[in-house]
């Protein structure tokens, strides 16, 4: 590798799902430095060093050619293989497709539950929706239901909240943003928007301040339980705001969100918009989408049907979401051999569980070199090798850069060249 | 034919294809159920000008009712359909309903079903809550009592209406007294009822008038007045004609029932001014169903 | 004839999916036709035969020995007949039934009665989450029948639920008739939190007072409800078991809502409920 | 490979070949001259009696990009009832009403079709509508680029700026969007829609911008005029669905004033209001008056009964129709100061008057629409049904007697609202393949496709002469695709990617510092990140793109 110094513009960042395409990225040789607009998940992600590790079975280092071997005879002889993780690129998530397809996998993604808890609303309500230019030009109220955005999305506020003027937005009427959620997320909102309305309430209680807001906002009497009885007229007047915005934004972080509630609060948040379109303009939008979450879910929703926790082990997709989550597989010990993609940190596969087969591809790391039975280094998308994501809105398509040189493969030709002898 | 003397003639009742249903109302105590069945039997003698005949069938305990309150079975009869529709949905909104703490449910079964919540409900302005339990659908209505449940729909079936038979008797009280004890005895048949007052009709008709405007016009050769002035069907010794005219579900109910009520009515014998039991016919041309006394008695 | 009767050899290594496996399926098949069914497990495919010992002939009657939680979707879309199960099921018992009963022993997994049309379910020990839900994409759960569950039963049940009556006799956990739209629910045990959150119409009957007022609910007090008669009464007549619902009268408080969303399902607590009599 | 097809009987409208006994040659992918007869076929079909047509040309249906994905996530239900397990030459997934891709790819080219166009690609989703189409398998693709609702656009002409500007933008947009014609969807009303305006009529003005749906359609119709695109300006025009509105599909093809313009599903904008139920067809009037406008051409989207899904730019429309969702459920985005997308499944039933009036009407354009080179076969996909219905769609043009058949099923009152029963026209093979094949190869500019002379590219359909013809449409013999027998007896044996259709018209550089400023102040996205670049598009697997000349005028 030669060391080169270059200074490249408008790189779009891969580690989160806003995928700010504005960074400026200083390159020398095998390492990357972000020195303009990058937030610290960005600065720390192009900071990660590509390291030199070969592929291997069973810790111990081998040909790639030889790991495909292995890694083959594992996928054959399952019954019931799992491809997770997921996290990649719209080309990774392409070839794991279609190795899926051919052991008979299930598919799901790190950020299953997340995606998945969108994707049954949307399912069973549908929604109405906006996307990030959107917002930063259309909103003249935000709320934020149980997130701060910064906390899932780094520069969220910086990027969608803070600027202004917008197109065709009242310059007389500045944005208003409310917060309803954990005290601490309002205090770090109020660090980066001093201007904000915070409306604290502990995450088993949001339910119920979002009951109550949807009756006021319909113009009813709204109720609370005693011990909450005293958010009641900050609600009142957030229903107020929201029923004379012209556009108001409703947004939330489903994986923040208590998970065994997380569909049902996003369905109230869905249903308040909805009410609110009879007479103005409101749209939700959902945070978070990142690793690669949402690129994931629309390739499987094209090339199958469903988004994302299908099963191909009868052939055709199987869509039972609650079956072919990655926790339940693993837990109920129905997957007996795991696929684990994770281009963009090295994570290590869920642990602690029955012992299967694993195989792994991710960014060089000693450690998951040896908790799997067999295991790729491969390049980071938008990093070591161009590619496409999709952003969290789930309409933006980003082209990603190579902006330093390593010679990883990509989790894409890995995958593929398993599928090729299957 | 003789019945302890009573000279049973040898003729028909003549009686007519019709549609009913059973519906049983119930309420907080018998006293009520018996207020809501009175006032939806009432004005129900005739089809002729009450758009229905109806009659309580009998009383149910509360065993045998769908909600296990005191009830009682009552059957409305109409010519049609479409007849037995509009007074279903107007007797139960009127006299049910509005009777403190009833409520009312279909008591015949069949395929074909005719509204009876269905178009209550609407009384109910959108707060009306409907209800499947066990397959059967009811409407909770809110009112002013409480809730009025009623049961979505009723089976209709087919049935007979007109059965009867005349009871001829030297005087109208010694008449009136051998029909009451009838009426009792029929009320104890499943399935027949009595629709006019008391079960009696002192006004007995025929079909047709000499007057265009009149459906129907008294009977007059059994009229004893006319004795005489008509070709009349009556001897001498016959003051007054009662007609008990029996509906029924289907044709063994008004044989069972006309058995039981002219058995009844022979009891009391020539010494007790019973003579003669006859019945009406139009000649066997205009009834789809023929009940020969002596057949029934025999 | 004797019931078909289906002894599982040895645990199944992975989830076997039983959906061709109902009376109305198997009617009319020979022994051998229904030995060489093949049943679905991940990959692999498996003949009756090697997971089961097959006796007896009449599949309207259908009994599962030994079953176990591995047994996935039994009685799918079953239209009639009775299937009885000795063990537990697992998950998606009954899901879409329309006709016909299924009886089991043990527990069964979640998604008891997911969807379905009709039937009676009757599960002696507990049940997993959403029993009587609506399957993913499906905008309404269960739409008629009955889901008995003498035991206790998890989180969101009758979620989304449209007709049909679910009997818990044990304890429920969260989010009990979420989203309801019509149809009964009566739990008799102890109750989680978010009762009937987003419910629209529908009637939940509680044994117990729920621990707070559920969000969403005004209370109309208590009133002589005189509909549970009638409902204790008809379910006495399809169930012997629910017959113990006669000694219940009609007093109960009357809690309406959602009314965050203009919900007009009710919540009726009964008063003289014998709760220690009903487990 | 050298192919001989051996004496198929010949529909080629180009070459005016109708029904006429000949050999066809196929090497490299295209259609050669009869090779020398020392020359060694390596593979010839006796195709005697059989039908022999170009492959089919799609150009209008939805089959790409985010709305398609969102009505497929919607509907799990619909596609439970479809799967579709893979097989050697196949990928799996599931079908019916908004298939998955591969499944797409497949049963287009099982009916014989091998060139679909996506009819409502927006810019900012250019990626993933290409990336989609680039996972269809088998038929070629390309996209309309939907514009007409961006605030750019929508600024410039509020400011008056030159017509020359809006053309280089237009220009730049199809550029940088890889498409191949430009659409647009109720002009300035999906932008209103964001501004709570719920009705936007063709001289109605937009709330914020002050300018009129006339305008915007004005203005779009010159540029494409004017950058000499092919396929000229594909229009949804304004009040879909209202009764009524065949009044402004009049209006709009008076508004351009002789250019070109395509009108898309005007089944949908062929509604009068007349009669108890202030519901009747338009279409006579429409068709009198596109039979006397030959600078119009038209696709129908016609409808048949059965579920589906509707999926279109127009949120202000879908966001109306959504109390009519069947199942009840719907999406309406509104997307990057851009456009916007509306997801409303629907159930059509034949014993619906509204419903089965739409079906009549669809058909009375069909066939009183004289000049079958102007009006195109389309569903909509999947607006009205799912594409797979074109064989049935197909029989109902060419069997008077099925059509009188299916009409007598229907809402009686409908029946009795429409003059179908006394249309006696039936379409002849010859002009099914003008509509499905020729005729939209003319209009797109596709110069090597929708015909069989020598130097065309070798998609060559061969179907088996049936009385039935809805049998006959939906089981071709053989299928090639480039010279690759991809069908044979409804079985699929290759799945090659095709190509990807476009224009690259000129335009001058200056508008991308406007452009710069613009998205530097208001967007999210960079404008270098924004276009979609040649090799980033063949990486996502389509064999080559093809570029189609413009002609400026």
């Amino acid at each position: 590798m030669t060391q080169t110094y270059a200074t490249v513009k408008d790189v779009t960042c891969p580690f989160c799902g806003l995928l700010c395409d504005d960074l400026t990225v200083q390159t020398n040789g095998p390492s990357a430095k972000v020195v303009q607009n990058g937030c610290a998940w960005a600065v720390a992600g192009f900071a990660q060093q590509p390291g030199t590790a070969s592929a291997s079975i069973q810790g111990r280092p081998c040909t790639v050619d030889l790991a495909i071997q292995r890694a083959v005879q594992i996928l054959i002889g399952a019954n019931q293989p799992l491809i997770a993780g997921l996290a990649t690129d719209a080309a990774g998530c392409r070839a794991a497709m279609a190795l899926a397809e051919k052991a008979g996998a299930a598919v799901d993604h790190l950020h299953g539950n997340a995606i998945s808890s969108n994707a049954v609303v949307m399912q069973r309500r549908g929604w109405i929706m906006t996307t990030l230019t959107e917002v930063r030009n259309r909103a003249d109220l935000v709320v934020l239901f149980g997130t701060d955005g910064d906390s899932v999305n780094p520069r969220f506020i910086e990027r969608c909240l803070r600027p202004r003027p917008g197109m065709g937005r009242n310059r007389n009427r500045p944005r208003k943003v409310v917060f309803i959620g954990e005290a601490a997320e309002a205090r770090a909102l109020k660090r980066a928007l001093p201007a904000a309305l915070t409306i604290t309430c502990r995450k088993q209680n949001q339910l119920d301040l979002l009951a109550a807001l949807r009756a006021l906002a319909n113009g009813q009497p709204g109720s609370l339980p005693r011990s909450l009885a005293g958010k009641l007229p900050s609600l009142k007047r957030l229903a107020e705001l929201l029923r004379s915005a012209n556009y108001s934004v409703c947004a939330w972080a489903p994986g923040q969100l208590l998970p065994d509630q997380a569909d049902i609060v996003i369905e109230s948040i869905c249903g308040l918009v909805t009410a609110l379109n009879e007479h103005t303009r409101a749209a939700g939008l959902a945070l978070g989408g990142s690793d690669g979450a949402v690129t994931a879910m629309n390739v499987c929703a094209w090339q199958t049907g469903y988004p994302l926790r299908v099963n191909f082990a009868g052939g055709a997709p199987e869509y039972i979401p609650s079956r072919n989550a990655t926790d339940a597989l693993l837990q109920r010990r129905e997957a007996d051999a795991l696929v684990w993609i994770s281009t963009f940190h090295p994570l290590p596969p869920p642990g602690g569980l029955h012992n299967i087969p694993r195989i792994v591809l991710a960014p060089p790391s000693r450690k998951l070199a040896g908790l799997a039975d067999v295991y790729f280094p491969v390049s980071t998308p938008g990093v070591d090798a161009g590619g496409t994501m999709f952003r969290l809105d789930s309409v933006v398509g980003l082209p990603l850069r190579q902006v330093r040189s390593t010679s990883l493969p990509s989790a894409a030709e890995i995958l593929n060249r398993i599928s090729g002898k299957i | 034919m003789r019945i302890n003397g009573v000279l049973i003639d040898n003729t028909f009742a003549e009686a007519f294809p019709m549609k009913a249903t059973r519906l049983i109302i119930t309420a907080i105590t018998p006293k009520w159920a018996y207020r809501a069945a009175n006032s939806l039997t009432g004005f129900a003698s005739s089809v002729i000008g009450c758009g229905c005949e109806a009659d309580i069938e009998r009383e149910l305990p509360p065993e045998e009712t769908p909600d296990g309150r005191p009830g009682i079975a009552v059957i409305i009869f109409a010519m049609s359909r479409k007849q037995l529709i509009e007074q279903v949905s107007k007797r139960v909104g009127q006299s049910v309903m509005t009777t403190p703490t009833s409520a009312c449910f279909a008591g015949s079964h069949s395929d074909d079903q005719i509204p009876l919540g269905k178009t209550l409900r609407y009384f109910g302005d959108g707060f009306q809550i409907s209800k499947k339990v066990n397959g059967v659908r009811y409407w909770r209505i809110p009112v002013m009592h409480g809730e009025f449940l009623c049961q979505d729909t009723t089976g209709i079936v087919p049935a007979i209406g007109g059965g009867n038979f005349m009871v001829m008797a030297k005087t109208s009280r010694l008449g009136l007294a051998a029909c009451e004890c009838a009426i009792k005895a029929i009320r104890a048949v499943h399935g027949a009822v009595t629709t006019f007052p008391g079960g009696i009709v002192g006004s007995g008709s025929k079909v047709g008038s000499k007057y265009k405007f009149m459906q129907a016009s008294t009977n007059e050769i059994f009229c004893p007045t006319l004795k005489g002035q008509v070709k009349s069907m009556l001897t001498e010794d016959i003051g007054s004609v009662l007609e008990i005219v029996i509906d029924g579900l289907n044709e063994a109910a008004i044989r069972e029932a006309m058995r039981a009520g002219v058995k009844a009515v022979c009891k009391f014998g020539p010494r007790k001014g019973i003579y003669r039991i006859g019945a009406g016919n139009y000649g066997g041309k205009l009834g789809r169903y023929h009940f020969h006394l002596r057949d029934i008695m025999k | 004839m004797t019931p078909l009767s289906l002894t599982l050899r040895r645990n199944p290594f992975a989830r076997i999916d039983m959906s061709p496996l109902t009376p109305d399926r198997l009617a009319g098949l020979g022994r051998d036709a229904i030995a060489r069914i093949m049943l679905a497990c991940g990959r692999q495919r498996i003949r009756v035969s090697e997971l089961f010992d097959i006796a007896g002939r009449d599949a309207s009657l259908l009994r599962i020995r030994r079953a176990t939680v591995q047994l996935f979707r039994v009685g799918f879309q079953m239209q009639s007949g009775s299937v009885e199960i000795a063990g537990n099921a697992g998950d998606n018992l009954g899901e879409r039934i329309q006709g016909g009963e299924i009886r089991v022993r043990g527990d069964a997994g979640e998604w008891v009665g997911a969807s379905m049309l009709g039937g009676n379910i009757t599960v002696q020990g507990n049940v997993g989450d959403r029993a009587g839900a609506a399957l993913p994409g499906q905008l309404i759960g269960m739409k008629g029948g009955l889901i008995l569950v003498v035991g206790n039963a998890g989180d969101r049940v009758g979620e989304r639920m449209r007709g049909g009556t679910i009997v818990t006799l044990g304890d429920t956990g969260s989010y009990l008739a979420c989203r309801m739209r019509a149809g009964t629910i009566i739990a008799m045990g102890r109750t989680g939190p978010h009762i009937g959150i987003g419910m629209r119409r529908g009637t939940l009957v509680m044994g117990r007072k729920p621990a707070a007022m559920p969000t969403g609910f005004r209370s109309a007090g208590a009133l002589k409800m005189e509909f549970l008669r009638l409902l204790f009464k008809q379910l006495g007549t399809v169930q012997t078991r629910l017959a113990l619902f006669r000694s219940f009268g009609p007093e109960a408080i009357r809690m309406a809502g959602d009314l965050s969303v203009g919900g007009k399902g009710e919540i009726l607590v009964l008063l003289n409920g014998s709760q220690g009599q009903t487990k | 490979m050298l192919i001989k097809l051996t004496n198929g009987t010949i529909f080629d409208p180009v070459h005016r070949l109708d029904g006429e006994q000949r050999n066809i040659f196929m090497e490299n992918g295209r259609i050669i001259r009869a090779p020398a007869s020392t020359r060694k076929i390596d593979r010839e079909y006796d195709i005697s009696g059989h039908v022999v047509m170009a492959g089919g040309i799609d150009i209008h249906t939805h089959i790409g990009g985010g709305k398609v994905n969102i009505a497929r996530i919607l509907l799990p239900e619909d596609h439970q009832r479809d799967p579709v397990a893979p097989s050697p030459h196949r990928r799996g997934g599931s079908g019916h009403v908004v298939p998955s891709t591969f499944v797409t790819g497949h049963r287009y080219a099982e009916m014989g079709f091998t060139a679909c166009f996506e009819p409502a690609m927006l810019p900012a989703n250019a990626r993933q509508a290409h990336m989609e189409m680039a996972d269809i398998p088998i038929v070629d693709a390309g996209a309309y680029v939907l514009m007409g609702n961006d605030d750019f656009l929508l600024q410039l002409l509020s400011q008056g700026a030159d017509q020359s500007l809006i053309t280089d933008y237009v220009a730049w947009t199809i550029r940088a969007t890889q498409a191949l014609g430009v659409k647009v969807v109720n002009p300035g009303g999906i932008s209103a829609f964001k501004f709570n305006q719920r009705r936007l009529d063709l001289d109605e003005q937009h709330a914020v911008y002050s300018i009129t749906p006339r305008s915007i359609l004005q203005s779009l119709c010159t540029a494409v005029h004017e950058l000499g695109l092919p396929h000229p300006l594909h229009v949804h025009g304004c009040n879909l669905g209202i009764p009524g509105n065949d009044v402004t599909t009049l209006d709009t093809i008076a508004a351009v004033d002789g250019l070109r313009m395509h009108l898309t599903h005007v089944q949908f904008h062929a509604y009068g209001k007349e009669g108890d139920r202030k519901f009747s067809s338009g279409a006579a009037r429409i068709a009198e008056r596109i039979n006397g406008s030959p600078n119009i051409s038209l696709d129908v989207g016609q409808i048949m009964f059965g579920q589906t899904i509707t999926a279109s730019g127009d949120t202000m429309l879908q966001h109306r129709e959504a109390k009519h969702a069947h199942p009840k459920k719907t999406v309406i985005m509104d997307i990057e100061c851009d456009a916007g997308c509306g997801i409303v499944p629907f159930l059509y039933r034949d014993k619906n008057y509204v419903n089965a009036l739409q079906w009549c009407i669809g058909l009375e354009l069909y066939l009183l629409i004289n000049d079958p080179w102007r009006i195109f076969l389309t569903t909509d996909h999947p607006n009205g049904a799912p594409f797979t219905s074109y064989p049935h769609l197909i029989r109902l043009l060419m069997d008077r007697e099925f059509r009188l058949e299916m009409l007598a099923a229907l809402h009686p009152a409908a029946r009795a609202h429409s003059i179908l029963s006394s249309l006696t026209r039936e379409y002849s093979l010859y002009e099914i393949a003008i509509m499905t094949r020729a005729a939209p190869a003319r209009s797109l500019g596709l110069h090597d496709r929708g015909h069989l002379g020598v130097g065309a590219a070798a998609d060559v359909v061969v179907y088996r002469p049936r009385k039935n013809r809805e049998e006959m449409f939906s089981r071709p013999r053989f299928v090639f695709k480039d010279g690759k027998l991809v069908v044979q007896d409804g079985r699929i044996t290759d799945s090659p990617a095709g190509v990807v259709h476009r224009v690259t018209p000129e335009f001058d550089g200056s508008i991308e510092r406007r452009l710069q400023r613009y998205f530097e102040k208001f967007h999210t996205v960079r404008l270098g990140n924004f276009r979609l670049g040649d090799d980033e598009l063949l990486g996502y697997g389509r064999t080559a793109l093809s570029t189609h000349p413009c002609r400026p005028g």
